[in-house]
């Protein structure tokens, strides 16, 4: 019964949080408002996510989130750098393979989206079998540590978020 | 106020979208659709009836008085035309049905049905900017009628047809924005009232927005310089709907005639003769572009098509006389051609469907008596020729047109000639230049074209009454103080 | 404080328009086809900055739904031009 | 401003025209896309410039810009859509039906 | 309330500076994947820090514009998906395919993959 | 019987033959008889008190607006031709019955004749000359479909169209002359015209309306040099060129000329005119009788001699010549019709009537010979019969009128034509019946039974009785009609012999004797009109026709041949031409308003325009480069409206922008990537201009409207005063949308639900036609693609994306009516998540997805508007009339809610659907071309493939 009324909780809880951002005004008619709609839309558009995400951590959600987050002010610092201070013939650019442990394809797609938002990486393509990543790294002398760090400060902990 | 004014624009809408919605059959989409034409045109006739009794009536749209809120206005003009449209909207429907072209394609009903609203929207709106929006909803049912098939010929008509009406609903959007700049107002009314008392710094402004208008109609009535749109468009388009189109056009004359009498009458202080002394020498030339069409053109309907245009141009003639007379003269041509075009395309369709080719040579299969006869007496209609009601609208034309006898004269009666000897040689070469048997016709689909020539016949019969009714019609457009009146109009507020 | 607010926000606004000026310039001399889609991708998103300031400078959030728009229309329409240089048909 | 709105309105106007008269579809529906921008600038301007003051009724606001001209440009702007739409499937279909997309017919034959 | 002021200043200045950042990379870098990396995050972040100091000075004068926040969420997820689109777009049109490295697998990169399956 | 219902009798009988084929031929003939003799008889019964001199009326208002009333009236001319109408009409149908071949179509010949007849009649008894009119251009068209009658020969299409040409032509001019003689008279009724002679003579309209009205008597009466149709409309079946020659038709300008005669004769004008014209026809069609072959020929031409001879009298302006004019008409209808009829019955017995093979037929058809030659001799003017009369009253009048300045010019050349007249006479008789028998007939030529001779014989009794007893009967049915002509008491003194004191006798005598002299001296004057080159009327008419038609065509075709920019081109420079001209014929007093001053990142906003617009332009070949600048385009246009105070605009513009791209994007992969360089240096100069012009006027003509002020007050000055009081919302664009003007709103909506129809329409045409579908292939099959066809990032992120998307729609709906926003926004937002979801799963796996059919959300929408405005009407209110009130439920606030927003969401379905029915009607078409259907929702998806 829950489960039918609520596909995706937690983008209900995301849904909620949304409206009362929009809202702008906090009051108990929003309140009611988001959660109708909190409830509402996932049901509408759950028949185009037919799976449920398998999230076991929600916590470590959470913190990877504030990491991710974090390292993108500081990296941007970095890309900041280099596009004011390096010579164009200098930036050092280079592809990288990034092959996958994660399978969830939520799990890929954030740590996708994690690589593309912290400065000096963006994924560019996936393999067609789905378990490689394709990174460009705007200036990594040395593209094996970009790829080491992605797959351990990043994939290590979405696998562990992801079931 | 009675809001059976508003049900000719409601009564469509909602029956295009009942028959999306719950017919799914063909025969459903007929039933209903027939009904619902058949009750346009039940409703038309008391509708025009009401208007001749009781003089011009206003509707509020949504309560708000003019000229804030938009408004209808019902009155003999917007009457007849509604009237018109519906009578000629039910005949073609039944040709429709009859012949299968309404199963050609998909949605034709509901088509059908949204182009009856915005016909009847476009007569009966007193708003400038809702007669743009009525102009968009009866065209862009067009768009689709006219395509209706398919075929690539057609679809690339289509996309002049389109591209042309853009520009002019383009232009009339840059006319009523204008208008609305200069004036603060869009009810048409009030525009009459405020035009009188408009500072004369604004006048060249509101002339140019006052041609831009004229242009935008005459667009949609296929006047020369902008016709060329035309023939492509109704030859190419399925038979029945350029015979629903033969009212497309007179939406066109209908705008003129309107703005021309109550927005830009030849007494107001802004635009004085301007509007008529530009219809004039372009009627004439639309008359003369039309007939050497029906001369040489080379299919049987591209030469209805300039028929049609040659019409057109016979009826801004009469409009561009802006005299009581003139108008009298041009309602009652509009009548007439209005069925006479429709009966001609009618025909042409069953024409080309029986011989199989649209070219007008000669040596093409037998062709039924009756078939003959109805062309015979179309082309007698759209040539102007005795008994039909042709006839008598010309000859009301040229009476009306005396003072400009000299120019008129020559080029109505001039053309009349060359498109009688159009119709002659065609009609020898398709009906007489033949060879085989002929073949009669589907009973159903001759009655339509039966219908349109009796309504010509009786137009002939009863001219007396109805000349009777345009002058009066006449006479009240071109004191447009009653059609003012009825709009109670109100200050801003300051 | 107010002054430096406002100095803060017209310097930000001048930002984001030599940023626009910019991408007219990149728009011109584009290398490739996609370096123009990500011209007008970057657009999109220095108008949303622009449109934001102009109402916190304004202190109006009548424009609020305006870049909130952009920014969901201008991510549809970078994908849809991508895809149909990818693939053609965008909705395939 | 009056005068930059002034030159685009010119500017939109001269770019749609150009592409009307061009030979094929596309560039014409290019064109009539042009127009459309061209036209609904003109009617908003037909509210005259106002810079800060949406016809948002509020205490607190100094003025109004016209309400009106914008209620009718968003009338022009869906109508504009809905006929671009469709004479951009009329296009589709004459290319697909004929294998050419000229927008001229050589109507004689 | 000063410190929200100051906050929001700050992310002003900040967003202001990556904003201009991100369109001036896209001319000074000289490779196409290059030119991508920068308005696909100097800009992004540029905007969202700008965002957020907006929310901030809003926040100060008593006009908490929470919606800002909004939108900045909206452009940190769109924005990898965008990239990701440029990227193949790239892929697919302006770059070598040599110098990509291997998958490593028996399929190839998606973009350069067989169009017709998958 | 009234006048009105003999005029009618015939058009109402004209439908009885028709159905009464089915009893077979007699009964058909018997109809159309029964019909005539019907008509024959309501104008007897009226003829004694016509002969007594009364004029008998009948008056109908028909159309007094115009003057034109179906007034008839009978008087003494009236009464000849209606009798000759009649009377030789029913011969004709006698004579038709057995003369027609079982092979053609008798129901549809005597349906025309009928038709033909009633024509006739109408014309002859009308007493309003618009009445007149119609019946005068019926005989035109009912003469058409008579002389074409054989439709499968040549030479009847011809001459018929011919004759509706000449004819109707004169027709045309007849209506101008008509309505400026109405116009002089200040009636278009007869009997008022025929008083007021002396004032349309004064009249200085009196000349063009007697030239125009000429024109058509002459080009129906067979005129020089309108003579040429006559001879081909012979190519009818005999029956009708013996009707048509003689009572009818021809006869009908000759019967207005009379008619007319009181108020148009008398001055010189006429006389030049008239006279003149009747002479030379009289001369150039007796001489061509005389040289042709075929028997129908000569008596063609002979009619023209003789219409030309009547003209003449009719010209000459005096009493006698009037009556000698009244006399000719009736004897020449009875001589002319024996002479077709008989010339008919030859044919039919010799399959010839070519007179060079003939001869020799006295012998063999001694009954035929004895009723033609008795019929010629009249026409060759000899005494006993009727044409002798005739021939002497003419002669006489010639010899007493002064022409071209000489006394006696107009008797000596009045004496040559009847010489010729009696030459071809002469020769119709010898050549055909006289001389020996020929052996080479096809079979044995005879008498044909009573049916055919019957109607020649009644003819030449006639002719023969005329003759003798020329008072009597006669004389008071000439007198009657002469006195109508000349407007006075006529005596006519009509006998054989006048003593030889007559100058006629002597005249008539020579030309009798030149008559036999002439048909002596044939064979060599044959061989010297052989050698003589002459115009042939009919070659100069068909290529005069031809080349008027090559040239219709070639100027239709030239100018109509389906190219856009012509039209487009054409048109611009109208509205700016026009505009131009307008504005300069009116003051304009520039305006006085306090400019908005420039800024700086508005004005980076317009470089921006300015740039991507001329961009566009310049790069529009390449059509995916033009379509990024018109995007960029549109994004500076939604900027420029949130800048100038236009929230409600700027959303929308978004919207709607991002939704066109994807339209455009979609229908771009079917259509050619690029658009070739095809126009010429000087056509794009040329249309450059165009566009500057165009381009300026619109510029100059925005400038001078916003640096002014308003005329008047606006009225949306009363639409902010009310939006919250009277309409129940802050936003005042949304209170003008959804109910001061939502009646715009409410036709927006329906053309944006039609346009989904149409394209629907439109693309299920194609995906029907095997050409198109083909086509879909072969452009899917020739596009390099690249490999992935739904990325995973998108499609998670879309998860996510979908419901935050329509949760901003929703959000954008609700506040609409109070702050920027609405329900069409809202359905632009919805339609766009969709899009997106069909962009990242595909077509087939999304659509497959989709709770709801789009037609029926259009269908929902509008209905859910029109019920929503109609609702108003249960109290009483106009439609669309709207309420709003405020609700409070415990704990949340009091909303408000307005009818309104019901309205809105009408508005939001029908946006929705009508944009999701577009798009997803040209994706379907992808479908076709071959794509296989994704059964996952992304690439490498769990589950998925
Ligand atoms: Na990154
Ligand atoms: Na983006």
């Amino acid at each position: 019964m829950i489960r039918r009324l609520l596909p995706h909780p937690g983008l209900t809880l995301f849904l909620i949080l949304l409206w009362l951002l929009l809202a702008n005004r906090p009051s108990l008619g929003s309140l009611v408002m988001a959660v109708i709609l909190g409830v509402a839309l996932p049901l509408v558009t759950a028949r185009w996510w037919p799976e449920r995400a398998a999230i076991r951590d929600w916590p470590a959600l959470i913190a990877y989130v504030g990491l991710a987050l974090w390292d993108i002010v500081i990296a941007n610092i970095q890309v900041a750098r280099i596009i004011l201070f390096v010579p164009a013939a200098d930036v050092r650019s280079a592809w990288i393979a990034v092959p996958l442990d994660l399978t969830a394809p939520e799990a890929i797609s954030l740590l996708s989206a994690t690589i593309t938002l912290t400065p000096g990486t963006i994924t560019a393509d996936m393999s067609a079998c789905g378990r490689v990543l394709l990174i460009h790294a705007l200036h990594a002398p040395d593209p094996d540590a970009v790829r080491d760090e992605i797959k351990q400060r990043y994939e290590a902990r979405l696998q562990r978020i992801f079931a | 106020m009675t809001h059976w004014i508003i049900v000719p624009v409601v009564l469509p809408a909602m029956l295009g979208a009942l028959i999306l919605l719950f017919a799914k059959s063909l025969a459903w989409q007929r039933a209903w659709s027939l009904a619902g034409t058949f009750a346009l045109w039940g409703l038309a006739c008391a509708l025009l009836a009401f208007a001749t009794l009781n003089g011009p009536e206003v509707y509020r749209l949504g309560n708000w008085p003019a000229p804030f809120g938009i408004v209808l206005m019902l009155d003999r003009l917007s009457g007849l035309m509604v009237w018109i449209t519906a009578t000629l909207a039910l005949i073609a429907q039944i040709y429709a049905v009859a012949s299968g072209w309404d199963a050609r394609g998909k949605h034709f009903h509901s088509l059908w049905q949204f182009q009856l609203m915005g016909l009847c929207g476009a007569f009966l709106t007193g708003d400038a900017f809702n007669l743009f929006v009525f102009f968009e909803v009866l065209l862009i049912a067009s768009y689709g009628l006219m395509v209706h098939g398919g075929g690539s010929v057609r679809t690339r008509a289509g996309v002049q047809y389109v591209a042309v009406n853009l520009l002019g609903s383009t232009l009339f959007l840059f006319a009523l924005a204008t208008v609305y700049a200069v004036t603060g107002t869009l009810n048409m009314a009030d525009l009459a009232v405020k035009l009188t008392s408009l500072p004369a710094g604004d006048a060249g402004l509101m002339r140019a927005a006052c041609v831009l208008l004229m242009l935008v109609f005459a667009i949609k009535g296929a006047l020369v310089p902008v016709q060329f749109w035309l023939p492509g468009t109704y030859a190419a388009a399925p038979g029945v709907v350029a015979a629903l189109f033969a009212v497309m056009t007179k939406v066109g004359a209908y705008a003129v005639l309107r703005f021309g009498t109550l927005v830009f009458p030849a007494s107001s202080p802004v635009t004085g003769g301007l509007v008529g002394d530009l219809l004039l020498p372009a009627a004439l030339a639309t008359l003369i572009i039309g007939a050497v069409g029906v001369l040489g053109a080379s299919t049987l309907p591209r030469m209805v098509a300039f028929a049609a245009i040659a019409s057109m141009g016979t009826l801004f003639t009469a409009i561009a006389g802006f005299t009581p007379a003139s108008t009298a003269a041009a309602l009652y041509y509009a009548l007439h051609a209005t069925f006479a075009t429709a009966a001609m395309f009618l025909i042409a369709d069953l024409v080309a469907t029986h011989r199989g080719r649209l070219t007008l040579t000669g040596g093409g299969p037998g062709m039924a008596g009756i078939l003959a006869a109805l062309f015979l007496a179309a082309a007698i209609g759209m040539a102007g020729m005795p008994p039909l009601s042709g006839f008598i609208g010309k000859l009301l034309v040229l009476q009306a047109l005396r003072d400009q006898a000299g120019l008129v004269w020559p080029v109505v009666l001039i053309t009349s000639l060359i498109t009688m000897v159009g119709f002659g040689r065609a009609g020898s070469s398709l009906f007489w230049k033949t060879e085989g048997p002929g073949i009669r016709p589907a009973p159903w689909t001759l009655a339509p074209p039966l219908l349109l020539l009796a309504l010509l016949a009786a137009l002939t019969a009863f001219a007396g009454p109805v000349t009777d009714w345009t002058m009066a019609t006449a006479a009240y457009l071109h004191d447009p103080a009653a059609y003012i009146a009825a709009n109670t109009l109100y200050e801003v507020p300051q | 404080m107010t002054l430096a607010i406002s100095l803060a926000l017209n310097f930000a606004i001048a930002c984001f328009a030599a940023g626009l000026l910019l991408n007219l310039w990149r728009l011109y001399t584009a290398p490739t086809v996609p370096d123009r889609v990500l011209v007008l991708d970057t657009m999109s998103v220095n108008a949303v900055a622009l449109v934001v300031l102009s109402g916190t400078q304004s202190g109006s959030a009548m424009n609020f739904e305006a870049a909130l728009l952009i920014a969901l229309t201008g991510f549809v329409s970078t994908v849809a031009f991508c895809k149909y240089l990818l693939r053609g048909s965008i909705i395939e | 401003m009056e005068a930059l709105v002034a030159i685009a309105i010119g500017t939109l106007t001269a770019a749609g025209v150009y592409l009307m008269l061009r030979l094929r579809t596309f560039p014409v529906i290019l064109g009539l896309t042009f127009l459309s921008y061209a036209v609904n600038v003109f009617i908003f301007i037909s509210g005259r410039l106002a810079v800060g003051l949406p016809p948002i009724i509020d205490k607190a606001a100094t003025g109004y810009a016209d309400p009106l001209p914008q209620a009718l440009v968003l009338t022009a702007i869906v109508i504009s859509f809905g006929m671009t739409a469709v004479i951009v499937i009329m296009a589709l279909a004459a290319y697909l039906g004929s294998g050419d997309d000229r927008v001229d017919m050589g109507d004689a034959e | 309330m000063i410190l929200l002021q100051l906050l929001g200043i700050v992310f002003l200045i900040i967003g202001g500076v990556f904003g201009l950042l991100g369109s001036y990379g896209m001319i000074k870098l000289t490779g196409p994947m290059q030119r991508l990396h920068a308005p696909s995050k100097a800009s992004t972040v540029g905007v969202a820090a700008v965002l957020i100091g907006a929310f901030f000075i809003g926040a100060a004068g008593g006009s908490i514009g929470w919606h800002n926040l909004l939108i900045t969420l909206f452009l940190l997820i769109t924005a990898p998906v965008s990239a990701l689109f440029l990227s193949k777009a790239h892929l697919f049109a302006t770059v070598d395919r040599s110098t990509l490295p291997a998958t490593g697998t028996a399929a190839d990169w998606a973009t350069l993959a067989d169009p017709e399956t998958d | 019987m009234s006048l009105a219902l003999i005029a009618v009798l015939p058009f109402l009988g004209a439908l009885l033959p028709g159905f009464a084929i089915r009893w077979g031929r007699s009964a058909c003939a018997g109809m159309a008889g029964l019909v005539t003799a019907i008509a024959l008889v309501g104008v007897l019964q009226h003829a004694p008190a016509v002969l007594a001199g009364q004029v008998v009326q009948a008056r109908l208002d028909w159309v007094p607006a115009l003057g034109l009333n179906a007034n008839f009236m009978l008087d003494g001319l009236g009464l000849i031709f209606a009798l000759l109408i009649l009377g030789i009409g029913l011969l004709i149908i006698l004579y038709a019955r057995f003369y027609l071949d079982e092979a053609d179509p008798m129901g549809r010949f005597f349906t025309c004749l009928l038709l033909f007849q009633g024509a006739m009649l109408g014309i002859v008894l009308s007493d309003n000359i618009l009445l007149l009119l119609i019946f005068w251009e019926l005989t035109s068209l009912s003469s058409f479909l008579l002389i074409g009658f054989w439709h499968h020969l040549p030479q009847g299409r011809q001459g018929a169209r011919m004759a509706l040409t000449v004819t109707g032509a004169g027709g045309l001019a007849m209506i101008a002359g008509m309505l400026l003689l109405g116009q002089i008279a200040g009636s278009y009724d007869l009997s008022v015209i025929l008083e007021a002679g002396a004032t349309v003579r004064s009249s200085p309209l009196y000349l063009p309306a007697l030239i125009l009205i000429l024109l058509g008597c002459f080009t129906k009466s067979a005129q020089f040099p309108f003579h040429f149709w006559l001879p081909h409309a012979m190519a009818a079946p005999t029956p009708v060129s013996a009707y048509l020659h003689s009572a009818t038709m021809v006869k009908a300008g000759i019967f207005l000329l009379a008619r007319l005669w009181p108020v148009l004769a008398g001055s010189p004008e006429w006389f030049a005119i008239v006279t003149t014209t009747g002479l030379v026809t009289m001369l150039l069609g007796a001489a061509i009788a005389l040289f042709k072959d075929d028997m129908k020929a000569l008596l063609a031409y002979s009619t023209v001699s003789h219409l030309g001879l009547i003209t003449m009298l009719l010209g000459i302006g005096t009493k006698a010549a009037a009556v000698a004019a009244v006399v000719h008409i009736l004897c020449h209808a009875t001589f002319k019709a024996a002479l077709f009829l008989s010339a008919g019955i030859v044919e039919h017995a010799t399959h010839t009537r070519d007179l060079r093979r003939l001869g020799g037929l006295a012998r063999l058809m001694p009954l035929t010979f004895a009723l033609a030659g008795l019929a010629a001799l009249s026409m060759a003017g000899l005494p006993p019969l009727n044409g002798f009369l005739s021939k002497e009253l003419m002669l006489a009048a010639a010899a007493q009128t002064v022409w071209a300045g000489q006394p006696w010019l107009l008797g000596l050349l009045a004496t040559l034509a009847a010489m010729l007249s009696a030459a071809y006479a002469f020769r119709f008789v010898v050549h055909g019946f006289l001389g020996p028998v020929r052996k080479d007939y096809p079979h044995a030529p005879h008498d044909p039974g009573a049916g055919l001779l019957l109607a020649p014989l009644v003819l030449v009794a006639l002719v023969v009785g005329i003759g003798l007893v020329p008072t009597g009967l006669f004389g008071a049915l000439v007198d009657a009609a002469a006195g109508r002509v000349t407007g006075g008491q006529v005596d006519s003194d009509l006998a054989l012999w006048h003593g030889v004191a007559s100058p006629a006798l002597w005249m008539s005598l020579a030309a009798v004797g030149g008559g036999i002299a002439v048909l002596g001296a044939y064979p060599a004057l044959q061989k010297v009109w052989a050698a003589t080159a002459r115009p042939d009327a009919k070659r100069g008419f068909d290529a005069g026709i031809r080349a008027l038609a090559a040239l219709a065509r070639r100027s239709t075709d030239s100018l109509h041949d389906g190219t856009l920019s012509r039209s487009v081109g054409v048109a611009l420079l109208a509205i700016v031409g026009g505009g131009i001209y307008a504005f300069t014929g009116g003051g304009h007093a520039p305006g006085a308003r306090s400019l908005t001053p420039v800024e700086a990142t508005p004005l980076i906003g317009w470089a921006a325009l300015m740039v991507a617009t001329a961009g566009a332009v310049w790069q529009h070949r390449s059509r995916f480069a033009a379509l990024l600048l018109v995007s960029i385009v549109g994004l500076m246009v939604a900027l420029g409206f949130a800048y100038f105070s236009a929230p409600d605009l700027a959303l929308t513009q978004i919207t709607v922008e991002v939704v066109t791209l994807i339209l455009m994007l979609l229908a771009l992969n079917f259509l050619p990537r690029t658009t070739p360089s095809e126009s010429p240096v000087s056509r794009r100069v040329r249309d450059a201009l165009i566009a500057g012009v165009t381009g300026l006027g619109a510029g100059a003509l925005a400038y001078a409207l916003m640096i002014r002020d308003f005329a008047f007050p606006t009225i949306s000055a009363f639409h902010l005063a009310q939006s919250y009081p009277g309409a129940g919302g802050t936003n005042a664009v949304n209170t003008i949308i959804v109910d001061f003007r939502g009646y715009d709103t409410y036709g927006e909506i329906t053309v944006l639900g039609i346009a989904a129809l149409v394209i629907f329409a439109l693309a299920d045409s194609i995906l029907r036609n095997p050409h198109a579908t083909a086509r879909l292939r072969a452009n899917r099959a020739a596009t390099p693609r690249a490999g992935g066809w739904h990325p995973q990032l998108m499609g998670v992120v879309t998860r996510a994306l979908l419901p935050m998307a329509m949760m901003v729609g929703v959000f954008i709906y609700l506040r609409g009516h109070n702050l920027p926003g609405g329900g069409f926004v809202a359905g632009l937002v919805f339609a766009i998540a969709l899009l997106m979801q069909h962009m990242a799963s595909g077509f087939q796996w999304a659509q497959g997805r989709m709770p709801v059919d789009y037609h029926a959300l259009i269908g929902a929408g509008v209905l859910i508007a029109s019920l929503c405005g109609a609702a108003a009407w249960a109290f009483g209110l106009p439609f669309l009339t709207s309420g709003y009130d405020y609700f409070a439920v415990w704990p949340l606030e009091p909303i408000g809610l307005a009818t309104a927003a019901i309205f809105d969401l009408g508005v939001f379905l029908s946006v929705l659907g009508a944009v999701m029915l577009t798009l997803a009607s040209i994706s379907r078409m992808s479908v076709r071309a071959g794509e296989p259907a994704d059964d996952a929702a992304f690439d490498n998806a769990e589950g998925g493939r």
